[in-house]
């Protein structure tokens, strides 16, 4: 029967779009659920640093922490501080949660689960949007009318204008040995190369971690909202669900820093070793490791005091025994061969993400915070001068690679040494300068008795 | 917090950001670093601080007038309640100054005690000195760690006197308890693993470079300001003056055991971190050199129930973990003191702040206050 | 069908919000509605096949442009200054300008009797799929026969930058 | 989608930067206008590239927004040289040469 146009339209928008669409409902769903969890990781993380057990009381082990958060920032009543900017005050957390989350429309979470269906910008889209999240706020410290807000938010756009740009010139150095914009194709570079671009480059996957820790506000560089002088920068004066958007946002941009350094520097979804055909039992890897989370639950379910807690625990474990199934099945079962690549690269993919995301979280618990002169004197003296060279070396080491045909190893050590020596050089010409500028007379040990 | 800041706002001719000449910015009494009720008034240039004013007097209870009115046996405990993070060393120095007054020695046993005591106290004091110094500017772990070993002394304060923090440990004339039988255990148990512990804070911090960068050359006081200022304990010892009333004026059972005093030479808040560090590995070894061989004896001097000493006046000071404490008592031969004065370190090393921050940014006030140890019941009183 | 349809949609969004941002006495709320602009006219980019334009307005003009407005309108503090009023007659002679424009344009169209742009001696324009990839076309002709105003753009932003940190610097004599 | 559209969006864009510099008396909106007109322009050079199928015009595109990224850093520094100067950002106020 014809179906009216319109709805026609419709049906055939819905039939060559449907896989990007139902991507995107489940970043959007999934994400704040997976931010919560980053959350409670890492307090657990830090408790454990501390020693000290961390959140113990919702749920087993505090795994119903996240939800007992989300509940209490939704009922909690978000005020609004008085003659504020109500408009953009309500804006500014809007605008930085929506740029985390569209920039997770262009990443690739595995070879077949991209909400972009591979355009030809990607990695670009992926840091230009990111860089939205600025607006949102400098917009939410202006709007929020209050001294210390105003300071925070100047302080945090400078501080995330300045590590963009060493991050930008971060991304050219690997992008030069990608040679294209496309994440799908960076990652098969990797996959024909054999190696992953971070052994090519390591000095370049190293200024994007400091770059990507600064532009998430995170560890040595959380100035903006230090504690202890300007009280929580321009979150002040947010609170209930306001506030849980600025959070989700700053987690949100954890994920997609910590996906764009995975698609970069360590090969996105590739099992390590990928072309090594004699370490193929790598592959087993997934299975194994989500079945060894399950067992360790039914472990802990017989510890639990609560009745309760021991079928949540047992609900747990089961979950993860089905989805170690799940992993297991393509690799037996020859004719579903064609889902390993995309379920196995999803897996590796979140691996490597947590492990970056891990290395943030371990800086954050270990390092003091770096005082905001010194942040933007590393940011400008050393990050980027040091960027724009190692950009310089890649693309020598390229030309004697091609054109000399030296060995494409040596030329990369070479190069990566030349950068490490001009590195070496740029720190201590910073030492020598903040020694010069404040040496103090020193004091001879004087015995008062003397005197 | 802030409404004094906006009157003087609004006052100023263009108050934008941009041409802000004066800014004041009020930090505290209710400041998550300030140590206590302490409110400081920066005349900020920009970043710079310009001038500071400190406005204390929020935790005032008026501990001298109340002692004017109180039996010496009574005054005791109001003493910890001073510097309530070294209880035990001001109940030392308030004990012996009255014994000195009686001119009554306490036994050899409850000195070498009290020595024990006063040096765990100052171990304690320097951990939570350290773990609030490190989250100030950012660490956050070193604080847990600090703590965890601060534990294990306060057990050894609750098995000996029952109390943890405010323990009123000591009599005038001696002590009031026996060491429980497994004291000697406990400290050596505490003193062994305590050095491996000390080697936790020297991997975390000492060689960090965030760490040296934001201490090196912050807060720098020279000897001369210090002793001008009558600034005392670490922070005198870090500019180099080697001045320690242990080794100075002996008192209790210092005279007995060997330690050195640790001394800094610029006198900035990296010098007195790693002076403070050394203390308390000295102290340690104290403690050590203490328990191998407690004497027998009693453990109270012939002081009587009532005591009326004599009318007359006296001074007498110790080195408290945050500098010199002093108690300058004047008796007019009744039961109660007709005067007690209290020199406390931390009001006094206070003073040196305003010429410690001058030029300094923001984040380094913080740093500044951390550094010189102070704790608002002792300013205050 | 998708492409009109996001066209109308960018193009009202971008029309109606620069409109109110030229009618807004906040400066923060115009910057704000400039920013929807910018995102709109980047979506026409996107509509028009030129992704790498796309992703240069956002970078540069929203991520580099509005952050420096919003930045100087908070140090200056603008709308904390005074609150302005249009001059009467100002106004008056910007819209006989605006509208004697318009009338210009329609008389053209009427006389000419067909739309702009149909005349040009154009076929019909590529179809969306068999375009070239737009970055690395755009690559090939920047950096070919397009290199000299590329390097004289650098030198042009390098003399801004210097020109900007010497004018916002705060005199040290003052 | 025919030329005709882009050609009347950038017009209306254009219009509205234009009014929006003339009416407005403070200097940031004006320059705000400003960066309005030369993205009205930068539609119809995206438009005509993308019709002609020539890449040029995408080229000349990326080159007026670096100007324009160049004319905002320097415009907006004068504001701030002459806001500290003379408290003002308004265009009536500022008639320095006027004796």
């Amino acid at each position: 029967m014809t179906l009216p146009p319109s709805l026609e339209a419709i049906l055939t928008f819905l039939q060559n779009w449907w896989v990007e669409i139902v991507c995107g409902v489940v970043i959007v769903a999934v994400v704040p659920l997976i931010a919560g969890y980053v959350v409670l990781v890492e307090r657990k993380l830090m408790a454990d640093m501390q020693a000290r057990l961390g959140p113990m009381r919702v749920g087993p082990h505090g795994l119903l922490q996240p939800i007992a958060d989300a509940l209490k920032l939704l009922i909690k009543e978000d005020l609004i501080p008085d003659n504020a900017d109500k408009l953009i005050f309500w804006l500014a957390p809007v605008i930085s949660m929506v740029a985390a989350m569209t920039s997770m429309g262009a990443i690739a979470f595995g070879p077949t689960f991209q909400v972009a269906r591979d355009i030809n910008i990607g990695i670009l889209f992926v840091i230009g949007v990111s860089s939205l999240g600025l607006l949102g706020i400098i917009l939410g410290g202006w709007a929020s009318n209050s001294h210390y807000s105003i300071i925070g938010a100047i302080r945090s756009t400078a501080q995330l204008v300045s590590y963009e740009t060493a991050a930008g010139l971060a991304i050219v150095g690997a992008l030069l040995l990608a040679g294209t914009l496309r994440i799908r194709a960076i990652v098969d570079a990797q996959q024909q190369l054999g190696v992953w671009f971070i052994f090519l480059t390591p000095v370049a996957f190293f200024i994007y971690l400091v770059a990507s820790i600064a532009e998430t506000n995170r560890a040595p560089f959380d100035l903006p909202e230090a504690e202890s002088e300007l009280v929580a920068g321009y979150m002040t004066e947010y609170s209930g669900f306001r506030w849980a958007l600025y959070f989700l946002g700053e987690y949100a941009n954890m994920i997609v820093v910590g996906s764009v350094a995975t698609t970069l520097f360590l090969g996105g979804w590739l099992r390590p070793f990928p072309n090594v055909h004699w370490l193929d039992w790598l592959d087993f890897l997934p299975p194994l490791i989500i079945a060894a989370v399950g067992v360790y639950c039914v472990y802990r379910a017989g510890k639990q005091p609560a009745e309760i807690q021991i079928w949540f625990m047992w609900a747990v474990a089961l979950t993860c025994f089905a989805v170690a199934v799940i992993f297991a099945v393509p690799l037996f079962v020859t004719s579903l061969k064609f889902i390993l690549p995309g379920l196995h690269g999803a897996f590796w993919f979140l691996l490597k993400v947590s492990g970056y995301i891990y290395l943030f979280m371990w800086l954050r618990f270990t390092l003091p915070r770096y005082r905001f002169d010194q942040l933007m004197h590393l940011g400008w003296y050393i990050l980027i001068p040091l960027a724009i060279v190692n950009v310089l070396a890649i693309g020598v080491a390229m030309i004697l690679e091609s054109e000399f045909s030296w060995n494409r190893w040596f030329a990369a050590l070479l190069t990566s040494l030349f950068t490490l020596g001009v590195a070496a050089f740029l720190v201590n010409l910073y030492d020598k300068r903040t020694a010069a500028a404040s040496a103090p007379a020193t004091a001879a040990a004087r015995d008062p008795y003397a005197g | 917090m802030g409404n004094a800041l906006q009157q003087e706002d609004t006052t100023k001719k263009n108050s934008t950001l941009l041409g802000a000449d004066e800014l004041v910015i009020n930090m505290g009494p209710q400041h998550p670093s300030t140590h206590g009720v302490l409110r400081v008034k920066l005349k900020l240039d920009g970043e710079r601080v310009r001038a500071t004013e400190c406005v204390i007097g929020y935790l005032h209870r008026g501990v001298e007038k109340i002692a004017e009115h109180r039996t010496y046996q009574q005054f005791a405990p109001y003493v910890d309640r001073m510097d309530y993070v070294a209880a035990v060393s001001n109940g030392l120095g308030y004990c012996e100054t009255v014994e000195k007054l009686l001119s009554v020695e306490a036994p050899p046993r409850a000195r070498v005690i009290r020595t024990i005591l006063t040096e765990l106290q100052r171990i304690a004091s320097h951990l939570v000195w350290l773990g609030t110094h490190a989250l100030d500017i950012g660490a956050l772990t070193p604080l847990f760690y600090c703590f965890r070993e601060r534990e294990e002394i306060l057990k050894i304060f609750e098995k000996y006197c029952g109390a943890r923090l405010t323990t009123h440990a000591f009599r005038i004339g001696g002590l009031q308890y026996e060491a429980y039988d497994g004291f000697e255990k406990d400290v050596e148990r505490f003193c062994k693993n305590f050095e491996r512990r000390i080697q936790d804070y020297v991997d975390l911090l000492t060689g960090n470079s965030i760490w040296i960068g934001r201490t090196r050359n912050v807060g720098v006081l020279s000897a001369a300001d210090c002793i001008a200022l009558g600034a005392s304990g670490p922070v005198l010892r870090a500019s180099g003056v080697k001045w320690d009333l242990r080794k100075a004026q002996p008192y209790a059972a210092y005279e007995q055991y060997q330690f050195d005093i640790p001394t800094g030479t610029n006198g900035d808040t990296y010098d007195r971190y790693m002076v403070r560090m050394e203390e308390m590995r000295q102290s340690r070894l104290i403690c050590l050199q203490a328990i191998e061989k407690i004497p027998e004896g009693p453990i109270l001097g012939k002081v009587g129930k009532v005591l009326k000493p004599a009318a007359g006046e006296v001074y007498h000071s110790i080195e408290a973990p945050k500098g010199i404490l002093g108690y300058y008592i004047v008796s007019d031969g009744t039961t109660q003191p007709y005067r007690v004065r209290i020199r406390p370190p931390s009001f006094v090393n206070l003073q040196a702040l305003d010429k410690m921050v001058r030029g300094h940014l923001v984040a380094d006030v913080v740093a500044i206050i951390g550094t010189l140890d102070i704790v608002l019941g002792e300013v205050d009183r | 069908m998708l492409d009109s349809i996001t066209f109308y949609f960018f193009a009202g969004v971008a029309v109606l919000s620069a409109a109110l941002m030229v009618t807004r006495h906040n400066a923060v709320h115009s910057a704000v509605l400039l920013v929807t602009t910018l995102l709109a006219t980047a979506g026409i980019f996107l509509q028009l096949r030129a992704e790498f334009i796309f992703i240069t307005q956002i970078i540069l003009y929203v991520g580099g442009i509005m952050v420096l407005f919003i930045f100087v309108i908070m140090l200056v503090r603008l709308d904390v200054a005074l609150h302005h009023i249009r001059f009467r007659l100002q106004r008056w002679v910007a819209l006989f300008v605006a509208l004697a424009l318009g009338v210009e344009i329609t008389v053209v169209f009427l006389f000419a009797r067909r739309l702009p742009g149909q005349g040009l001696l154009i076929q019909e324009p590529a179809p969306a799929d068999k375009l070239p990839p737009n970055t690395e076309e755009l690559a090939r002709s920047l950096f070919s026969s397009y290199l000299l105003p590329f390097e004289i753009a650098s030198v042009l932003l390098l003399v801004a930058m210097v020109g900007a940190v010497v004018m916002a610097k705060k005199r040290i004599d003052q | 989608m025919s030329p005709a559209h882009y050609l009347f969006l950038s017009l209306a864009l254009f219009l509205i930067g234009a009014i929006g510099v003339i009416t407005r008396r403070n200097v940031i909106v004006v320059l705000m206008s400003i960066e309005l007109i030369l993205n009205a322009v930068n539609i119809n050079l995206v438009a005509f590239s993308r019709i002609f199928g020539d890449v040029s015009g995408q080229v000349f595109a990326l080159f007026i927004i670096a100007d324009a990224a160049a004319e905002a850093a320097v415009g907006l520094g004068i504001i701030i040289a002459f806001f500290r100067n003379r408290e003002t950002v308004l265009a009536d106020e500022m008639d320095l040469l006027k004796w």
